[in-house]
């Protein structure tokens, strides 16, 4: 067992008051919700009605599963394209995937109408011919699987020694596995939208929104991988074993590859454009932003990454992640909330209220604090004494 | 410049926009994949 | 939409689909109207296509911003006192290219020019751009506001009166002989006689060289002169019927004639020309471009000048806005007339032949006079019949009686309102010669004149679907709020309703 | 009786999720053209006067709360509203105020189209279509993802936010259990105008039809709701574009479910294709790590055996040399040997690509 050094400082840091309030407050919307229904965190009125997906679908589930992907790109990377090089990621990139999943999941229970049925496309009647189907079964064997992937984590922190030896000779098939549910539900929750071509602005909407969404989400999960690393070795030192130069090193192969999975997203979305010839609605004001959305957050960066890998400046490359993750979760709102319904007069359009994006931030700082208590406690950032020569 | 009546003309342009954009993206890929990996090779 | 491909510019086709594409039009677009104003300017078509989507040029904003220059510095004289339609041309001889070169040269230049003049002077800088795509918009196929000149008698009149009767300044006829145009009185009718179907883009030169000219020279203080710009006199407006005061045109035309043909069988029409002109605002409402007579080219069974159109059709075809059934139907649209005759549209209906065939029978060996009599066209109304069983004063109906008080329905005055409307009509009292012709207003299907049956005899609780037949309280609201709305009169539910006391919520 | 009760037989069992064979056969060409002789309603939109009779009624049959302000209230129109859970249909008013062209107004509601796609995106399969027409509802599985709603074309569908335990999602049932008595939808037989009609749906095209031909002017030439994503119940005849309604105008013919088709359609190739190419992946970078294990270990091999040899070879110079540090430069001409095999396995492992 390893002693966690934060028991002994203080509690009362600024980061753990900001926290606290948050979720305090988040507390309280939550109860509210399951007091008085969605409507008691302000899903009322010919809004909620014509925009029934709210903060907490549109960007915990919506943004919250892409930016998990780095655990399935990791994974892939490492076990099945061999790069050992990047091994000593894997582990924290499972466990970000793993947490992001988890309160995604966390989310959906609060903004469906009745959570405890939540298993029902499970277990009592299969509705095949829905997307959503796909992304229930999904999530959830993907959620396992990724506890398959992290458990070795878990059993040596444990220390139970025969169920790591299970799960350490599962991995493989578990990677695989994870992989093919993944490039089935980031692209499906894309896809969802394929039945909305009259709600998605014509410049979002495309037979290959499910594609934009699998491309996205590996330069995400890439980019994530890249920020976590970074933010782990600067605040969890002590946890983290990695060399600076070696956390250089890694930055920079996987600022390659986000760039190229960057440059990859930016044609297949020209060419999206063009498949639709909706080329005369970047004229008009929804044009630029989407221009922007599309300029500012995935070519730029992909320029970016390249010249950071260019010029061996990781910060740079940290810096363009930063960007991609924000344009990642641009994209996603600007489909599911900003560009939807833009037909519709505004009081039937969507309308933030404060409980609602309060309640999707408790939820993202949950996750947060869940993973820092798992950074702290499990073997994420070093080897764990007793395991360090096997992998 | 007329608007397109029929799917016919309507893919015979759509396909050829795509297919030169394809064609100047994979040429581009190629000068990008040497920009990304100029400085590995010396 | 893949003109690139075929275009004689290969080598530029590559780089032109890119940039076309980045303006290119969605396929899916709705119509875009755009003023008179707007000349959309093409290549003619034997040169071929543009290269970038057509130029939609303001004509009135460059006419306004250039006026201290004058008409010159775009259009050059081509012929005394006559501008040349054409952008700084005379005639298109010049081929592709020079025509390119003339545009592009006239209009950047200008442009350019104003631009560093105002660069010094300081704003406002109208320019006008200088790159391709300020010009070269890709924009949906626009429809053109510009309708065909209304020139109505009204401004016939105003014309004559300013050309002081120097009927040639317009109906000029070049006569060889005398080598001058002069005017042929009661043979031309406009331009369009001679030249429409020459040559129609002659036509539009000559109009407009001939109309515009003439506005821009008169310019002295005091003298009347019409409009220059395109909306002037291409903006489509209301023609409306000819002005009482305004004297009549004379074209050898008959005051009153029958109307009769070499093989027609019916009786002969008796038709007033003289009446029907102030109904109409211009010649061409019944004639086409030239003042023959219908006969002339729509023989009994058509003829190739007649484009194939029979006698009968072209008096009667509902859809020709030259018949006279056509034209006739078309004043139904009116409110007094169309809350009848929306819903019993059906003209001509079956009996009404002999309100025009009213004449002698054609193979009576007595021929009928030259010219028709001036009593045989017109008609008397009898008087509305009195209150009684069958013409009842005020109808009650119960139908609503659960959240209405029953609804009184004044049939005596509803039945005068429509007999006033016709009587202060002449086509409507011509048609409407039986008062009773008014009860099948609303007794539809039933025969005229008699008590009709009850609308409950069709019309019951439940309406009847395939048979489009409507239920009693439908019925009874289609009649009633249908007629209300299209002759614009009250439509409120309490209009006719008392309400019930006990219920409020409807 | 307008319907026959033919048996839908398709579809996934509930419960065990056992498939259930069909009886349907298949083809890329074809059209299914839904159940024969189901009903549909007819709108025509020149007839209605914007009473609002037809919200009252519905709300009456389907016991929801009665209208906040009276029905001849015309400032309701003010404002485009849409069904919510509180009342199944609206009527809007549109064209007011432009020009002189009359109002005209439109019933709003669930239009029953015939390939639903609140039924296709429900992953619970909560709805169905039923024979008659109407798409109905089961809210004993339904677990309000809300996916219905935002799939929804003609935002038909609402959620009864406000309630804790027993959320449903609610609309127009096309008055599902008044017909099965045989009556007609209640909004149907309440229009003073007559604006609604009810019946076959076939029939119903064939009405409006002649209403078209028999009325050129009055009627744009065109039966909203005929092919529109697929067809729908609702039937709707104007005499304004049907875009100035709402309606979407110029809409594909292909059902809306047809678009997710073409996704859904992949996921079981990527099933089966996965995996066979990420173990052949997986079997080729393995490969190449133990090519690259054993040309390392020959290498070393290799090196330590030269080193053996020349230690040897040192050693019998030495050997023959002879002298009292001989044991000790045997042992530095070992260390020698080694680190340098320890090196050409550091290169050989530099060569080694990833």
């Amino acid at each position: 067992m390893t002693e966690s050094p934060t028991q002994s400082k203080s509690l009362l840091t600024p980061f753990n008051l900001v926290a606290g309030l948050i979720l305090a407050v988040g507390a309280y919307v939550a109860f509210l919700r399951f007091s008085s229904g969605l409507a008691g965190i302000g899903a009322v009125g010919d809004s909620a009605q014509s925009q029934p997906w709210g903060m907490l679908i549109s960007f915990n589930l919506m943004c919250g599963v892409p930016l998990s992907a780095g655990g399935f790109v990791m994974g892939t990377a490492v076990y099945i394209f061999g790069m050992k090089q990047y091994r000593l990621v894997v582990r924290p990139a499972v466990l970000v995937g793993m947490i992001g999943y988890f309160f995604a999941v966390v989310a959906l229970l609060m903004d469906v109408g009745r959570p405890w049925r939540l298993p029902y496309p499970m277990v009592v009647q299969y509705g095949v011919t829905s997307v959503l189907f796909l992304v229930a079964w999904h999530v959830a064997l993907y959620l396992s699987t990724q506890f398959v992937e992290f458990s070795p984590a878990v059993f040596e922190w444990l220390n139970w020694k025969r169920w790591r030896k299970v799960a350490v000779a599962v991995a493989v098939g578990a990677v695989i596995f994870g992989v093919i549910l993944s490039t089935l539900h980031q692209s499906a929750l894309g896809a969802l939208f394929l039945i909305t071509p009259t709600k998605v602005h014509p410049l979002w909407y495309s037979p290959f929104i499910g594609l934009f969404f699998f491309v996205s989400a590996i330069a995400a999960g890439i980019c994530m991988v890249i920020l976590e690393s970074a933010l782990a070795h600067r605040y969890f030192r002590e946890k983290v074993e990695m060399t600076t130069e070696h956390l250089d090193q890694i930055t920079i192969g996987l600022g390659k590859a986000a760039s190229i999975a960057l440059a990859v997203y930016f044609a297949i979305k020209v060419i999206g454009i063009a498949h639709g010839n909706t080329w005369h609605y970047l004229a008009s004001p929804i044009g630029h932003w989407f221009l922007l959305e599309l300029l500012g957050f995935s070519l730029l960066p992909c320029v970016l990454f390249a010249a950071g890998v260019r010029e061996r400046r990781p910060r740079l490359i940290r810096w363009a992640a930063g960007l991609t993750v924000l344009g990642i979760i641009l994209n996603r709102l600007n489909v599911s909330i900003i560009t939807f319904n833009l037909n519709l007069p505004a009081e039937q359009r969507f309308q933030f209220h404060w409980k609602e994006v309060w309640l999707s931030l408790a939820v993202v700082m949950a996750a947060v604090l869940t993973y820092r208590w798992a950074v702290n406690r499990m073997p994420v950032h070093h080897k764990h004494p007793l395991y360090k020569t096997v992998h | 410049m007329e608007t397109t009546k029929t799917l016919f003309d309507f893919m015979t342009y759509t396909k050829g926009v795509t297919y030169l954009l394809a064609v100047l993206f994979m040429v581009g890929f190629t000068f990008f994949w040497l920009f990304l990996v100029d400085r590995d090779k010396k | 939409m893949c003109r690139v491909a075929s275009s004689r510019h290969a080598p530029l086709g590559l780089s032109g689909a890119i940039l076309l594409a980045l303006g290119c039009n969605g396929s899916y677009q709705e119509e875009r109207r755009v003023g008179a104003e707007i000349i959309v300017v093409r290549l003619p078509e034997a040169h071929g296509a543009l290269q970038r989507p057509p130029v939609e040029f303001n004509h009135a904003e460059h006419a306004k911003e250039m006026q201290k220059d004058g008409c010159t510095v775009c259009h050059p004289e081509g012929g005394p006192g006559r501008l040349s339609l054409k952008l700084g041309r005379t005639d298109d001889s010049g081929g592709r290219d020079a025509l390119i070169e003339t545009y592009h040269g006239r209009c950047i230049g200008c442009h350019e020019r104003r631009t560093t003049k105002n660069r010094k002077a300081g704003p406002p800088a109208r320019s006008g751009p200088r790159t391709c795509g300020g010009c070269h918009v890709q924009r949906p196929t626009p429809t053109s506001a510009r309708g065909r000149v209304a020139f109505t008698y009204a401004l016939h009149d105003a014309h004559v009166k300013v050309a002081e009767e120097k009927c040639e300044t317009c109906h000029a006829f070049y006569d060889k002989a005398q080598k001058r145009f002069v005017y042929r009185e009661g043979v031309d009718g406009g331009c369009g006689d001679f030249h429409s179907s020459r040559d129609p883009k002659r036509l539009r030169e000559l109009a407009h060289s001939t109309c515009v000219s003439c506005h821009r020279q008169r310019t002295a203080p005091g003298q009347k002169t019409g409009p220059t710009d395109c909306r002037g006199c291409h903006e489509a407006r209301a023609a409306g019927k000819r002005p009482e005061k305004t004297p009549r045109l004379v074209a050898n035309q008959p005051e009153r004639s029958w109307i009769k043909a070499a093989g027609a069988k019916s009786r002969l029409v008796g038709f007033d020309h003289r009446g029907h002109e102030v109904q109409a605002p211009f010649c061409s409402t019944c004639h086409h471009k030239t003042l023959k007579a219908c006969k002339d080219c729509h023989t009994l069974v058509g003829s190739v000048e007649g484009q194939g159109v029979t006698m009968a059709s072209a008096y009667h075809l509902p859809s020709s806005a030259h018949s006279c059934v056509g034209c006739h139907q078309r004043q139904l649209a009116a409110a007094d007339c169309a809350g009848c005759h929306e819903r019993r549209a059906a003209l001509p209906g079956r009996d009404s032949c002999v309100v025009c065939h009213r004449g002698p029978q054609p193979d009576k060996d007595v021929a009928a006079p030259a010219t028709m009599p001036a009593a045989e066209g017109e008609v008397k109304l009898a008087e509305l019949p009195p209150s009684s069983a069958d013409f009842p004063d005020k109808v009650e109906i119960k139908l609503l009686a659960s959240s209405f008080k029953p609804s009184t329905m004044p049939h005596r005055k509803i039945v005068a309102r429509l007999d006033a409307a016709i009587r202060g009509n002449k086509l409507a009292s011509t048609f409407h010669g039986k008062v009773e012709t008014l009860c099948s207003g609303c007794h539809h299907r039933s025969p005229a004149g008699a008590r009709p049956p009850p609308c409950e005899a069709c019309h019951g609780k439940v309406d009847h679907p395939t048979k489009d037949q409507p239920a009693l309280m439908a019925a009874f609201h289609r009649q009633c709020i249908g007629c209300h709305q299209r002759m614009g009169l009250k439509q409120g539910c309490t209009d006719c309703h008392t309400r019930a006391a006990k219920e409020g919520g409807r | 009786m307008i319907f026959s009760r033919r048996r839908f037989l398709g579809g996934v069992a509930a419960g065990a999720g056992a498939l259930v064979a069909t009886p349907a056969q298949g083809a890329s060409h074809l059209h299914f053209a839904g159940h024969p002789g189901r009903i549909g309603l007819l709108h025509d939109t020149t007839l209605c006067v914007g009473c609002r009779s037809c919200e009252v009624a519905c709300k009456q049959v389907n016991s929801l709360p009665p209208l906040v302000r009276p029905a001849d209230d015309k400032s309701v129109f003010d404002k485009k509203r849409r069904p919510s859970d509180k009342s199944y249909t609206v009527v809007n008013r549109y064209r007011a105020g432009a020009g002189k062209t009359p109002a005209v107004y439109r019933k709003h509601q669930c239009m029953h189209c015939n390939e639903p796609c609140c039924a296709s995106v429900c992953f619970v399969k909560a709805f169905s279509k039923t024979p008659e027409g109407p798409v109905l509802y089961d809210p004993s599985v339904c677990v309000g993802c809300r996916y219905c709603m935002t799939a929804c074309p003609y935002n038909a569908l609402s959620y009864e936010y406000d309630k804790l335990w027993d959320p449903r999602v609610v609309r127009c049932t096309m008055c599902y259990p008044r017909i099965k008595q045989g009556k007609a939808p209640a909004c149907s037989t309440v229009c003073p105008m007559g604006a609604i009609t009810y019946g076959r749906r076939d029939e119903l095209l064939q009405v409006a039809r002649n209403r078209i031909d028999r009325r050129p002017n009055r009627y744009v030439n065109h039966i909203f709701g005929e092919h529109e994503f697929g067809g729908t119940s609702w039937l709707f005849l104007s005499g304004v574009p049907f875009k100035e309604l709402d309606l979407h105008e110029g809409a594909s013919h292909t059902p809306l479910p047809e678009l997710s088709k073409s996704f859904l359609s992949v996921v079981p190739l990527v099933l089966t294709i996965w995996p066979g190419l990420l173990l052949g992946i997986y079997a080729f970078s393995k490969r190449k790590e133990k090519l690259s294990q054993a040309e390392l270990e020959q290498t070393v091999a290799r090196v330590l055996a030269e080193a053996d040899e020349q230690t040897k070879k040192k050693l019998a110079a030495a050997a023959q040399r002879a002298g009292k540090d001989k044991e000790r430069a045997v042992a530095l001409a070992v260390k020698k040997a080694l680190a340098e095999a320890e090196a050409t396995a550091k290169e050989a492992d530099k060569e080694d690509p990833k």
